[in-house]
């Protein structure tokens, strides 16, 4: 068989991806909920000492540079990074391939690289009432001054363990295992009928 | 009940699972005293008042805590990484609390 | 006639309950007794009950820091049952069983023991062949038990969602017919009334603040209403066992409290007649004769003294609770309290001689110690009279940890939480 | 317009009819009555029976205490039971009925129980249905007969066994103050609160906000109080940091200022709206509470309290000023403090005409007497009621001279005409919450009552008539410092409100009950009248706990809202104590009951989440019967048409091992441990050597715990000098990354060693047989798989249909076999082309039944075998034992419980009766069918052999070792199955492993 080029990912929501609007929708939709299917997501973790370095790298890497404190993040032009534990971080990008881009960057001084970009789904909701839905499963405050753009949480709903980023004054993307992700995205369809909400 | 963890801030409890008593102390892996090994593994120190105590923070960045909680008013009166921060209770007696 | 009979009950409404003598006695504590227990809960109150009943010993005061029944004798969910795995466990629990199916008479006070069964649903054939395994452990010890199929099981509770679209949809059930609940304030007591009748010293409103010494050796104990002298001092405190052995100079025991909540509805009409657990979680429930659902789940899973739990357990008893019955989610919680439980490291109890000479030890009930009451007072009293155990206790001892033989009924290990 | 509905006043919406129902019969009410004013203004008196002796019973209160009018709402079939009342909001279509009746609320068979009364004294119980001590009733028999009859009496509203259709919500909030309870305190609390700045949640219970302002007929600046409060509510619209939650209890206060509300939103309509939950749970984190929850009135307790048309009083005036509802024409007051006097000039105001102020205290204020006047009421102080008169309705009353101070009656009994009696008792402070806060509370003998203490581990505030201040200057006051303080502001606000008033002394006379002939009741719902008190006392139930034990009360429906002082005023009296040394009961969640539904909320109808393979939806369209296993769905078996489990499963094995079979395993636990130190971590954590692993070969593990015993097993890939990829088994997956953890993050930081769970990032396949290497090589390029460049244990990369695979060469099946592990997102991809490439060589796909079939034929373990009480040696896997390194759990595993020769061992049994065994039937020597003991053991695990062509199973057999070759039976009583087996290794087939060496 000859080599060629990947085929294409399947998404675990497929079969309950149904776009359009639904719920509340009569006056309008108050969120928007899309799977924005990355083509990296890996996940790097610094050695006590040497998260300055990864930090370095990251820059190098993604052009993208991390403000400093705990779960601090930035995103922008296809690519995200966030930090989601002490001297971990969550870097995406659009493309694929990044978790080779990194392996010469982050040198086994530095720390570990580790490709998920496979094993977590990403869904973006967006819209008025997202921190409205979004309250409805995770104990955090997602209010702007307690949860700024760019930052990055590592939070709950039971057995189903999210990153969660703020990518815009009313957006965020949610990072969750593959297997769940049909399951929280239900949930997650759910919870948005109430206000009103359109699959994209 | 909240925790608040040194990197992800006050996080309501059903975040955390509890690791169980912080005071013992695992003998050398190599060490043949099993009356050691017997204390670390069942003995368990169980007062009414102030516990310095390991939990997880699993439902967010999964790294430990080492914390001292009251166990009759359930009040949290320091928690650190338990990674390299063993002085809580140390810290927390300074703090002058209890 | 009987104290307390259907005749002595009209005799005394025609003369307008006037005549009613105190269910026990409020004794001064005298200086010195042959027993001092502990604890005035149902363990501390049937020890001292069977040490005068079936060896003589009357000379005996039982020392409560609150009021009598104030632990978790009166804040359990109340059912009774024997239907565990480990050969151990299954015979004391069946010799309690035994007790429990007389005690009302016995004791000459209505402990409402009503077998109503027990009933343990199995969501897998794994988990079927798992309780099947549980079953014919206790058929092998002649115990009862049985298996039910989900249509026998539809047919006992109604309300059930048996369907097979159900998340976790039931395959089956192990029942125990003989298991059941009882009036659990009832059995604290009634013991309490017997023992008294008996001659025992219920000393409400004294609390243990240390150990009188002689060397090693206890020889009584300080109290807030001053010292009481003791041949052999016995501590039944279930959650408090680490604040009491703390003041003997013991602080390390393989032994957690962590607390226990519990919850009731408003009351119902009959709903559910047997005593059903969940067996994809943590949660059993049964019903009260005054018609409340009487239910719980897990513990909250940390270090507690306090009576009091949080929400996450609350939500996940009732999300549990409504999986198995979607027509009560318009039914209310009405009440909700917390019992702190002595969680040991096998989940299962001491009741032994010692640890220090004089000393006698009751405790590491988990959450199982309401249904262990009449044995581990049977039992307990004879450790105390004979000083040795008797067989039904004899594995239930504080070395059996270090020794490696742990009667560890839930396979989890030295992981409290998990029992 | 009916009977008692006043033509103006009120803030129902008269032009706004709504149409319901009660025990069947139509009425009509408007829109802002609730069940009881509609029905009151019906003219109805009769709402409830009580618990024990069915008396009739009307409507006490006018809130969320009242104990009587306990109805069940009707929504087709589902059922709402024990709901008062006074706390539904009516709307068109709604279907009420009465409870714990038969056959009719009018017409009760049980009021029976009445004429039993003495007998069925508190505790009787206790004391009787013990039955005989011989013969067939002896034991629990006649007991459980009588408790039969009990039940059925016993019980108030009926559950529902139709699933409930609406939806329940949670919501978790965060905030800098909640200001519980909306009247003048806690309306000003929120409004300072709220000007500072601070993010503010004000929770009311009631549908429309500022409690006592809208019915105290009181002005503030000039204007009624109710327009005041109107005017603020708008002002606190204004802000955008300001969230107000009408018909919401705050129910819980629980630790770290985290506290549970209940949000009925949608209880009052006809038909929510699209996706609206009925009720939403919210989980509320505060960083300061302001309690301004007001407080109680207490019923006074004297002879017939419990008839209908007897009312407490400011109940009474919240009818008239709320709803235009007059509960009388000819109205009495009984009262031993003056806030009666308020309530008797605001009925006089709305029609009624007062009869007579009953007063047991002597000399009533001159500011009383004059409002007296006004409301044109006779004063009869001194005086005290003694009996009520009228069946289902009040017809009159008797008063007598009563010496407060002895407590003495005298003189003649008078009759005094009257369809209504008001009662006022004082005013108990509502501290549920700050006792459920932690907070004792402490007794005020000038207000006689309970006031809340200072915070002690809490961060709370206290405002208004929660503090015991009663007047609303004092809540204004008071609310506005506890807004300004909770919010941490200093700037001070502008000048109080002035408040008109009526006058009144906040403290009432210590008097609870009037000692005449006759029931006088405590606990109205559940039948606790003064004299069970007082027999309590006899019998030594004297704490307050032994109290409402052993009388049940205070545990009805109200939660003793209306009976807690009253019962510990008696029994403190016949103690001859003073009521704080009887104690008060602490308060506990909830402050009044809460819907289960709201609890479970989005998880009610969805427990658990769904956990999903990425070849799942292919398992589906190709006939896999699911089997769930944890939250994982596995298939069980590809059944074809016809096809038992049985005849599947040995389909699928035995083709497998003929030619090949394809099974998913995705639901492996995969955990990557990264980093300079993972191989010496690994071997810390196996009980055997992986640092001696060479890059690009697996090695099977096996874990213990700490004591010892096993723990998990699995295989481990080597895939770089830092880089391994742990397999553990489904079940353990969770447990096992957390072991991990914790050894790194507490007991080895040292160690330079990372572990993310990757379960989810690979799609496996295992494909085993002997054709499975023929079918790879049909499929794979970019790598050979024959036997020296993929040798067993060994690990090769390269890709299928394009997608890059990496090709682990184990077996768990026992023959040549394979797993294929490919990116999530490609497993489907793969899976296909696996199976395509595997049609030439008949490949067939198996689930879970086959693939246990295959693995009791070799003897494999699996979470049956290591179920937490089995150590290495039980399982014969001593030999995975290092003696060169000390490892997890090396230490404990030799103490003498562990290697006792008597512990249960892994043997096979072969069946001999070639019929089926069970899984958890039990071994034994000797065969005892009708008296089963001495069991041995019992099977972990069964199945029929294609292999062997027998029944086979593994199972865990005291000494097992020692036994093989020998006979025994299985026991299995539960499903009567018994029968001879022969105990054997666990190794039934291929021993020496040629057919996976290849």
């Amino acid at each position: 068989m000859a080599e060629r080029q990947s085929p294409e990912r399947l998404s675990p929501l497929e079969p309950v991806f149904h776009p359009g609007s639904h719920g509340n929708f009569e006056h309008g939709v108050d969120v928007i909920l899309t799977e924005t299917r990355p083509g990296s997501i890996l996940q790097l973790a610094a050695w006590p000492g040497a998260e300055k370095q990864l930090i370095d790298a990251i820059r190098k890497v993604t052009g993208l540079a991390l403000p400093d404190g705990a779960g601090g993040g930035v995103a922008g032009d296809g690519k995200a990074v966030f930090g989601f534990a002490p001297g971990k971080f969550t870097v995406v990008d659009e493309a694929e391939g990044l978790a080779s881009a990194f392996s010469k960057a982050v040198t086994p001084a530095i720390g570990t690289v580790t490709d998920l970009s496979h094993g977590r789904t990403a869904i973006r909701i967006a819209g008025p009432k997202a921190e409205w839905v979004l309250a409805k499963f995770f104990a955090i405050d997602f209010a702007l001054p307690a949860f700024p753009i760019g930052a990055g949480r590592s939070t709950t709903h039971h057995d189903i363990f999210a990153q969660i980023q703020r990518t815009g004054a009313d957006q965020f993307d949610i990072y969750v295992f593959r297997s769940f992700a049909r399951s929280f995205w239900k949930a997650l369809c759910h919870a948005s009928e109430e206000v009103g909400y359109e699959v994209q | 009940m909240l925790i608040t963890c040194p990197y992800c801030g006050p996080r309501d409890v059903i975040e955390f699972t509890y690791q169980g008593d912080g005071n013992r102390e695992r003998p050398q892996p190599n060490s043949q005293d099993l009356d050691a090994w017997n204390a670390y593994v069942y003995d368990r120190l169980n007062p009414a008042g102030d516990h310095n105590e390991i939990w997880q923070h699993s439902g967010g960045c999964r790294t430990h805590l080492r914390m001292v909680r009251n166990t009759v008013t359930h009040e949290i009166s320091s928690t650190g990484f338990a990674r390299g921060d063993h002085n809580a209770v140390a810290r927390h007696k300074e703090g002058g609390k209890s | 006639m009987a104290e307390y009979s259907a005749l002595s009950l009209l005799t005394n409404a025609l003369k307008g309950n006037q005549d009613w003598k105190p269910a026990w006695r409020k004794p001064e504590p005298k200086a010195s007794y042959d027993v001092i227990i502990i604890g005035g809960g149902g363990h501390g109150l049937s020890t001292a009950y069977y040490l005068a009943k079936e060896h003589g010993i009357t000379n005996v005061a039982v020392l409560e820091k609150g009021w009598l029944g104030s632990g978790n004798v009166g804040r359990n969910t109340t059912a009774v049952r024997s239907n565990y795995l480990l050969p151990s466990n299954t015979r004391f629990y069946e010799h309690s069983m035994k007790m429990w199916e007389n005690l009302s008479h016995d004791l000459n006070y209505n402990v409402m023991f009503s077998q109503r069964g027990c009933l343990n649903l199995a969501h897998t054939p794994a988990q079927f062949d798992d309780y099947a395994r549980r079953g014919n452990a206790m058929r092998h010890l002649g115990v009862d038990a049985e298996l039910m199929s989900t249509a026998e099981i539809k047919r006992l509770v109604p309300a059930l969602d048996v369907s097979a679209s159900a998340r976790f949809p039931i395959v089956g059930g192990l029942m125990q017919p003989r298991a059941g609940t009882a009036r659990h304030d009832a059995v604290a007591w009634g013991y309490a009334r017997g023992a008294d009748r008996r001659g025992v010293d219920i000393v409400e409103n004294c609390e243990v603040t240390g150990f009188l010494r002689d060397g090693d050796r206890i020889t009584g104990v300080q109290t807030t209403r001053g010292e009481i002298r003791g041949k052999k001092v016995a501590v039944a405190v279930a959650g408090s066992t680490g604040r009491v052995m703390q003041l003997a100079g013991i602080d390390r025991m393989p032994i957690e409290s962590h607390v226990l909540q519990a919850f009731v509805t408003e009351s119902l009409k009959p709903f559910i007649d047997t005593v059903l657990t969940f067996g994809m979680g943590h949660f059993y429930m049964s019903q009260s004769d005054k018609g409340g659902l009487v239910y719980g789940g897990d513990i909250d899973g940390y270090n507690s003294y306090a009576q009091r739990g949080n929400l996450p357990i609350v939500d996940e008893v009732m999300s549990e609770m409504l999986a198995l019955f979607p027509g009560l989610a318009r039914v209310r919680m009405l009440r909700s309290w917390g019992g702190v439980c002595d969680m040991s490291m096998d989940g299962s109890p001491i009741i032994t001689a010692g640890p220090l000479p004089g000393m006698y030890l009751n405790c590491g009930w988990c959450y199982g110690g309401f249904k262990a009451t009449p044995a581990s007072g049977w039992c307990f009293a004879y450790t105390i009279a004979k000083d040795e155990p008797h067989e039904l206790n004899a594995p239930f001892t504080l070395d059996r940890f270090y020794r490696g033989l742990v009667i560890d009924d839930k396979g989890q290990g030295a992981t409290p939480r998990l029992h | 317009m009916s009977p008692r509905r006043i033509e103006t006043g009120g803030r129902i919406d008269r032009l706004r009819t709504i149409r319901f129902t009660f025990d069947g019969t139509p009425y009509t009410g408007h829109a802002g009555d609730t069940l009881a004013s509609a029905l009151l203004a019906n003219g109805v008196t009769l709402f409830g029976r009580s618990f024990k002796y069915h008396r009739p019973r009307g409507l006490l209160s006018a809130g969320v205490e009242e104990p009587n009018a306990l109805v069940t709402v009707l929504r087709g079939e589902v059922r709402e039971p024990n709901i008062a009342a006074t706390m539904v909001e009516i709307y068109d279509g709604l279907v009420a009925v009465s409870q714990n009746r038969f056959p009719s609320l009018a017409w009760d068979v049980n009021a029976i129980n009445q004429l039993g009364g003495k007998l069925l004294s508190a505790g009787f119980y206790y004391k009787t249905f013990m039955g005989p001590v011989f013969g067939p009733l002896k034991g629990t028999r006649f007991w459980m007969f009588c408790e039969h009859f009990i039940r059925r009496a016993a019980g108030l509203g009926k559950a529902g066994i139709a699933a409930d259709t609406s939806r329940y919500e949670r919501m978790n909030a965060f905030c800098d103050v909640l200001v519980v309870g909306s009247g003048p305190a806690g309306l000003s609390a929120a409004k300072t609160a709220a000007d500072q700045g601070a993010r503010v949640i004000l929770a009311e219970l009631d549908p429309r906000f500022g409690g006592s302002a809208n019915w105290s007929g009181e002005t503030i600046d000039g204007a009624p109080a109710a327009d005041w409060a109107a005017r603020t509510v708008s002002q606190l619209e204004g802000h955008d940091t300001v969230r107000l939650l009408p018909r919401t209890t705050v129910w819980g206060y629980y630790d770290g200022n985290t506290l549970a509300a209940l949000e009925r939103v949608t209880d009052h309509k006809e038909v929510p709206g699209k996706g609206e939950p009925r009720h939403r749970y919210w989980a509320i984190r505060a960083k300061t509470v302001v309690l301004a929850t007001g407080s109680f009135e207490r019923p006074l307790v004297f002879p017939g309290n419990d008839r209908p048309g007897v009312m407490l009083a400011h109940a009474a005036e919240r009818y008239a000023n709320d709803y235009g509802v007059l509960p009388g024409d000819r109205i009495a007051l009984f009262t031993n403090n003056d806030s009666a006097y308020r309530s008797a000039l605001a009925l006089k105001k709305a029609g009624a005409a007062i009869v007579a102020i009953v007063d047991v205290r002597p000399e009533p204020s001159s500011e009383m007497r004059s409002l007296a006047t006004e409301a044109e009421a006779e004063i009869l102080s001194g005086h005290a009621v003694v009996a009520t008169e009228g069946g289902k309705a009040l017809s009159g009353l008797k008063v007598q001279r009563f010496d407060m101070n002895s407590g003495l009656l005298s003189g003649d009994a008078r009759s005094i005409h009257a369809d209504c009696l008001l009662m006022s008792g004082g005013w108990s402070p509502t501290i549920h919450l700050a006792s459920q806060a932690g907070a004792r509370a402490e007794w005020n003998p000038a207000r006689q009552a309970f006031l809340p203490p200072k915070p002690t581990q809490q961060r709370w505030i206290g405002a208004g008539a929660f503090n015991g201040s009663f007047s609303t200057v004092e809540a204004i006051t008071e609310g506005r410092g506890a807004g300004l303080s909770s919010a941490g502001g200093a700037s001070a606000p502008a000048a109080l409100p002035d408040v008109e008033a009526a006058p009144g002394d906040p403290n009432p006379a210590p008097v609870f009950e009037i000692k005449a002939k006759g029931k006088s009741f405590v606990d109205f719902q559940h039948d606790v009248t003064a004299e069970d008190v007082r027999l309590a006392h006899r019998e030594g139930f004297v704490s307050v706990e032994h109290l409402k034990r052993y009388t049940t009360l205070g545990m009805a429906t109200d939660q003793g809202k209306n009976s807690n002082v009253p019962g510990l005023a008696i029994m403190a009296e016949a103690l001859g104590k003073p009521i704080p040394e009887v104690g008060t009961t602490r308060f506990r969640p909830p402050y009044s009951a809460v819907s289960i539904g709201s609890l479970a909320a989005e998880r009610f109808g969805d427990l658990k989440p769904e956990r999903l393979t990425p070849m799942h939806d292919w398992h589906l369209a190709n006939g896999a019967t699911m089997y769930s296993a944890g939250l994982w769905f596995r298939p069980m078996i590809y059944g074809l048409a016809g096809e038992t489990i049985e005849q599947a499963y040995v389909r699928e094995a035995k083709a497998t091992r003929e030619s090949a079979g394809i099974v998913d395993v995705s639901t492996l636990g995969k955990i990557a441990v990264q980093g300079p130190d993972a191989a010496e971590f690994l071997d810390r954590v196996y009980t055997n050597m992986f640092s001696t692993l060479a890059v690009g070969k697996a090695r099977y593990g096996l874990m213990l715990r700490e004591d010892g015993l096993a723990f998990d097993d699995g295989t481990t890939w080597r895939l770089g000098e830092q880089d391994f990829l742990m397999t553990t088994t489904t079940a353990n997956a969770g447990k096992v990354m957390q072991h991990l953890e914790y050894f790194l993050d507490v007991i080895w930081p040292e160690l330079k060693v990372h572990v993310t769970s990757v379960t989810d990032e690979w799609a496996g396949a295992a494909i085993g047989g002997p054709k499975a290497r023929a079918i790879l090589a049909a499929c794979v390029t970019g790598t050979a798989v024959d036997n020296t460049t993929l040798p067993f244990m060994g690990i090769v990369h390269g890709q299928i249909a394009g997608v890059p695979v990496m090709i682990c060469r184990l077996s768990f099946s026992g023959e040549m076999a394979f797993e294929v592990y490919s990116g999530a997102g490609y497993g489907t991809h793969v899976w296909e082309a696996l199976i395509e490439a595997g049609k030439p060589f008949g490949l067939v796909t198996y689930g879970l039944e086959a693939l246990g079939t295959m693995r009791i034929e070799k003897g494999h373990v699996t979470g049956a075998e290591i179920d937490g009480r089995t150590t290495a040696r039980d399982l014969h896997l001593d030999w995975m034992l290092s003696k060169k390194k000390p490892f997890i759990g090396s230490a404990m595993m030799d103490r003498e419980g562990l290697i006792a020769p008597d512990r249960l061992q892994l043997v096979g049994l072969v069946s001999l009766d070639n019929l089926p065994l069970n899984g958890g039937a039990h071994i034994v020597a000797e065969l005892d069918e009708t008296n089963p003991h001495d069991s041995l053991g019992h099977i972990t695990a069964c199945c029929y052999s294609p292999a062997l062509g027998k029944h086979i199973a593994l199972a865990l057999v005291e000494g097992g070792k020692a036994r093989h070759g020998t006979r025994a039976f299985v026991s299995d009583p539960l499903r009567k199955r018994f029968g001879p087996v022969e105990i054997v290794s666990n190794h039934f087939y291929d021993p020496d492993g040629s057919r996976m060496h290849g």
